[in-house]
């Protein structure tokens, strides 16, 4: 199995939600998070004083998948997370060695 | 004629009155603000804020002088008869001027311009989350000169204004409205304007499919605790003395809303078997809009059945916009005009000696529904006029991205919270 | 006798007290809720809203017939006699009645209401995270109709009351007992149900293991300037009129105030090392509870020196729950009881006239300790009895399960902030 | 001569002032608590409810009397004259002794030890986040005792007072100066205090670099709307009477607030393009404490003018202090010395009548113009003084390690919200 | 070296916390989260409008433990969260090449 | 790829930011985590109990870099948050298969 992790604006993760589950995806983790990267280099004006905005806030989606949907799904969060401006985030693929599900004790896709 | 004095002890009553009705918009915006979501708590309280800026200099300006100035015919008060408060504060002696009960005037310009204010800030919570700021503070200032000042010289200026005590309408009809300290002027006024901006703005992104929930629950109760501490100088200070009176007002608010926080409780418990703290916020607003116009009518026991009739059924009418799909957001209309319509109507039924279960017959009923009904139409007529044109020139919504983004982050540079990024 | 007339000034004077002390409840919630977990903040601010809501009605129905009607045997006043307030608003004129002061005595209903409705609030912190809402309500009536009513009405209805000025005890003893604004029938009344609720209700899963910090320090301390600010109503309206009586009880509410938060930060500093902000918040409502019932019976340096002493007192008393092993979760017993004791007993030292160090013998001290170990039996009797039937009947507690998730989603279905998820 | 009886309206009045004043220094806690950063909310809140504490105490003890107590040449009161309120309190009868407008002296010093501890509170935003907590409840104690009572002697203890009504300085230039409410003793004090300390102290680590954005703007939002319903206290208060002249300051403060509320945000819009919520927090201040000098001697339409500069002014000024390098955290100089120096002197050319742009000529601007420079001077000495000495044995700053991890963890013991570890 | 993250019931948290503790584990790392799962179908009423509940508090717990400790630790979370409820989460591992303690500069199986 | 992920002490994020941007990395995420470990011993007292401190706030900073950089940054990372007192935390790294930017879509190391 693997993990997809994305981090994404905010306010793109309704709609990274909608995709994942139109494509199948049973359940996902989110949290909150923040990041920089190019997106850093903006400046912001605050009363009278000019600052080098650091943190930017995001948020992180974490979804177990099976080792076949690795490809398909990131496009799939890729495409829905897409505003096309700096910021938009990452998104990278783990390999897990092993699910289980709390409820049953399942493990194994069937975890999923 | 007996010569007016100071009345040293009335004037202390009204200061501290001016005061606490002041203090409630603050109190709304805690209120609206814990409401809203987190992403537009600070757009929320901003819009009480800026109509406290633009209404409280343009009701020195003329809005005293087109409330209780010169009537043109029982509408509205001639603007330019005590522009900037000329001709208000001093008598001819060049001391303050004093009223009938021996305040001096420019406490009472004090006084009603808190009215003005809140009235305004009320109807934000109507739009919340998606409106230009620049357009709200126009319209503050337009709706305040267009609709407010007209609708308390229409009540308040009396005998000249229309609807007032002794006034054109009292007299054709043999019997005085009542409306204490406000149900027309002020709740369903405000909640009439906030159901014509919710058509005219249109939904919020997401309106009835996502939850939506208060940000803040903690700030919505200290918001309510504030609202109420200042309505004592609403309601109390609506006796314009330090007498009696005032006391059974401020008796009648307590009793009146303490039911409606168990009516709006129970009504919760019933149908969805849980009491929120929400809902006791809510149900305080409810109970204090119905008191207001009958806080000088009933006894504490027939307040505390108004209450009890307003909590519970503005706990069922806040659901309606769902049903109806208007996105009245903060529930300007479900508690204002709701319990506003309910207050002034239920004055004809109630009141203490002119009553219809009290013996008075249906004349007090009849006059009640009256002013409730021009109420109604008058703000929704205008309010329309007023929002539409606003529409078609600077326009109203910010853009769907800035909305989803959050409106505090994208029209006012701020996030109402700093983590762990500050 | 000389006709009293309406005083405007003493009258304004109340009416401002009494909507202070309104205030004071919800002030009480925030400084609970502030006080308790991230998961029970709403549940905790609902059992003051609650109060308020249920007490507020019951008070105008029967609590002011029984707390100054017809005595019983100077233990209770019947509830029949002013049922809803019937023959108490206006004199046989038609006009307000007024009392002697010339406050009209439907303002006095009000003032007297609101201490009804904190006095049950308070005891709510001893029993957080963990009760039923709707046993919470039912005890809050039952309470205040056989606890605190009976209470005020022995020590408030004069001359009838037992412990009143002039009563039966004043009368056998010599003595007039001093109780300014409360003492005995707020603070250690609510203090004593308090800790009998502790006591049987039982303790919180987790207590005295997990440390259950407050969640909102800020809250706390916005919760204990609300309580300040109001509790000039309480001391300072407990003057009746506008005058240097109430101005001493002002300056002495602060001063000592203001002790007791240096002595609590002291106390702390010496013994842990650290100045806390809950120590200072938690100073405050020491000293104003000490204060109370003395505010009018002491200078300004002996309230100082009251202050100190409380303050001091109560930082080492609130740790005292870990060694007994009572859940009194906010600490209710450990700064109500023990600084209405102080403050109660105090007096026997300090009261300007009377007090032992000031060549009044040891009379006053005397007869203080015996109003106070009054208060604690009878409050600590009826409270068992109550607490006890409640506990067979509809049970006190939630679920565990319950609890350890939060009562404010498990029980009202809400979270107190709203996250990510919203 | 008449003689002075009870009055009992203003006594109400002055009571409620004093309670509203002594609700400014919480409210104030908040506004600088919200603006801090997350790690030392507590801490700056302890800084004002510290002051409270300190100046409390002592203001009963020595600060009445060094105030009002004999004069020493103008310059300030023997402490000693009437040391704990001994002779202030009661006339020869044994009565309440009453002031000239019938109003007891003890309400007076609760009104005046309002005054004093708020001025206190105010310095502490210029040094946030970072001073001993023990340094500062000492730099409170005797700031308040070598720079403001003195100060509060010479502007208010008349005719005794240097700068007073009819005072040697008047006596001299033949115009009264007029300082309202406190434009010199309070703003223009705490302002330069606060600029004194922030040199002496020196910079946060991080100052200029990292944004150190507001924790919680609702908290700062919050804060400034008490702090304006309580400075209906300061202002209204300051007329002694409750009359006409406290309702043209009611008036007078309420419009100059609210222009200044739109002169900020304007002044922003135009330079960033947003308005943003700190900045009508800032600019309720703004105009808060320029119209405290004014709020008697200007006109509503003057006072919105005057608010209106005060607010674009100080939205300018806050940005100076990373220009000129020094680190008035929660901008006390930008607000208060700024605001406080632009109300003092406009009086000069806004005065009803004697300002010089209504036929009063230069004099009444040059004795303004004096006022300010003499309480400029004589604060910025002496609480260099006090500061050095201060640094020069107790030291003010923490730890550098400490700063960073946050005052609150590591002077207070104390975090100011729990989250998912509590 | 592995890295067990487990998503469970915020109320489960000290439960598993002792379970690990017990087990022999020295050290964890906690953070709140958000997630949604089979739990979603759920739907609430709330001031009179009925909403389908989408993410609901999670907290995720990491710990750090060595190869052979996999199996066991594993299962002693899984019976410390369970409560047999929809919702109880997930737990899976995921191979780490390389823990360092900060502290002391000192890394693998020493540094856990 | 390799994903860094570091548990240190809050005050330490800004030097641990300076730092890794000093040593060439142009991006990294952030949250907020809290943490128990050997520090967990220390026990404090409050309005006159005595507790045992559990968990710590901590902030767990995730970067993903090239593999040959693994070594040079861990040690950057170390380096810059070390106190030397207890609770410093943890540095660790795991593999990574796939890492996409999501603005453009672009992958592989081109997408740090
Ligand atoms: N090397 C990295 N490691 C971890 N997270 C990163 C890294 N680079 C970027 N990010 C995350 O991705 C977000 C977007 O990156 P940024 O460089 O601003 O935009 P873009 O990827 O569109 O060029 C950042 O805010 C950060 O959370
Ligand atoms: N595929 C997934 N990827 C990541 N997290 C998941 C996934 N499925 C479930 N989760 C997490 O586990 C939690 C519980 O899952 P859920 O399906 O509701 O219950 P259960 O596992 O008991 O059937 C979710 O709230 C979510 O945080
Ligand atoms: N086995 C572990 N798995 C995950 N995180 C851990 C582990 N051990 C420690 N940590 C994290 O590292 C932090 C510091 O660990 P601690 O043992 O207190 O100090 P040190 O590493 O300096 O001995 C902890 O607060 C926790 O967040």
């Amino acid at each position: 199995m693997k993990l997809i992790t994305a981090v994404i604006q905010p306010h793109k993760l309704d709609e990274v939600k909608a995709a994942l589950e139109a494509a199948g995806v049973r359940g996902l983790t989110v949290s909150e998070a923040s990041g920089y990267g190019r997106q850093k280099g903006h400046t912001e004006v605050y009363r009278g004083a000019e600052y080098t905005v650091d943190l930017v806030p995001k948020v992180r989606v974490e979804v177990l998948i099976e080792d076949e949907d690795a490809t398909t799904l990131t496009g799939v969060v890729v495409n829905a997370a897409q505003t096309g401006k700096i910021g938009d985030g990452k998104v990278w693929v783990t390999a897990v060695e092993q699910v289980i599900r709390v409820r049953t004790g399942a493990s194994g896709p069937d975890a999923l | 004629m007996e010569e007016v004095v100071l009345n040293y002890g009335s004037t202390a009553w009204m200061l501290v009155s001016a005061s606490l009705v002041l203090l409630m918009t603050p109190g709304l915006a805690l209120f609206y603000g814990g409401m809203s979501r987190g992403k537009s708590i600070l757009n929320m309280m901003m819009m009480s804020f800026g109509a406290l800026a633009v209404v409280g200099v343009i009701y020195v300006l003329w809005g005293w002088s087109m409330s209780y100035g010169e009537s043109i015919g029982g509408i509205v008060g001639n603007p330019f008869d005590q522009f900037g408060l000329s001709g208000t504060i001093y008598d001819e002696a060049g001391e303050f001027a004093l009223d009938s009960f021996g305040v001096p005037m420019i406490v009472g310009v004090g006084f009603q311009a808190t009215f003005a204010i809140i009235t305004v800030a009320l109807i934000s919570g109507a739009i919340a989350d998606r409106v230009k700021f620049s357009t709200w503070l126009v319209f503050a200032g337009i709706w305040a000169t267009l609709c407010y000042f007209p609708m308390a010289h229409m009540v308040w200026a009396f005998p000249a204004g229309l609807l007032s005590a002794d006034g054109p309408l009292a007299t054709a009809l043999g019997t005085n409205p009542i409306d204490f300290a406000g149900g027309t002027v002020v709740h369903i006024n405000a909640g009439m304007a906030g159901l014509v901006l919710a058509l005219i703005v249109g939904k919020r992104k997401g309106f009835g499919k996502e939850p939506m929930k208060p940000n803040s629950l903690p700030l919505v109760m200290l918001g309510a605790a504030l609202l109420w501490f200042g309505w004592f100088g609403f309601n109390g200070g609506s006796a314009f003395e330090a007498n009696g009176l005032a006391g059974l007002a401020w008796v009648n608010t307590t009793v009146a809303t303490c039911a409606a926080v168990l009516g709006w409780l129970l009504a919760e418990k019933i149908r969805n078997g849980k009491a929120t703290s929400l809902g006791a916020a809510s149900g305080v607003v409810a109970g204090l809009v119905a008191v207001t116009p009958a806080a000088g009518a009933l006894t504490p026991v027939t307040s505390i059945i108004l209450g009890a009739i307003a909590g519970a059924a503005c706990a069922l009418a806040v659901g309606l916009k769902y049903k109806l799909g208007f996105d009245d957001s903060l529930d300007v209309v479900g508690v204002h005009l709701v319990a506003g319509l309910i207050g002034t109507v239920a004055i004809g039924f109630l009141a203490t000696d002119t009553g219809l279960f009290f013996g008075g017959g249906a004349g007090q009923l009849v006059v009640q529904i009256i002013i409730a009904l021009v109420a109604v139409v008058f703000t929704g007529v205008v309010t329309t006029v007023i929002a539409l044109a606003l529409k078609a020139t600077m326009g109203w919504r910010i853009p769907e991205e800035d909305e989803v983004t959050g409106i505090d982050q994208t029209v006012h540079a701020e996030r109402a919270y700093e983590g762990i990024t500050s």
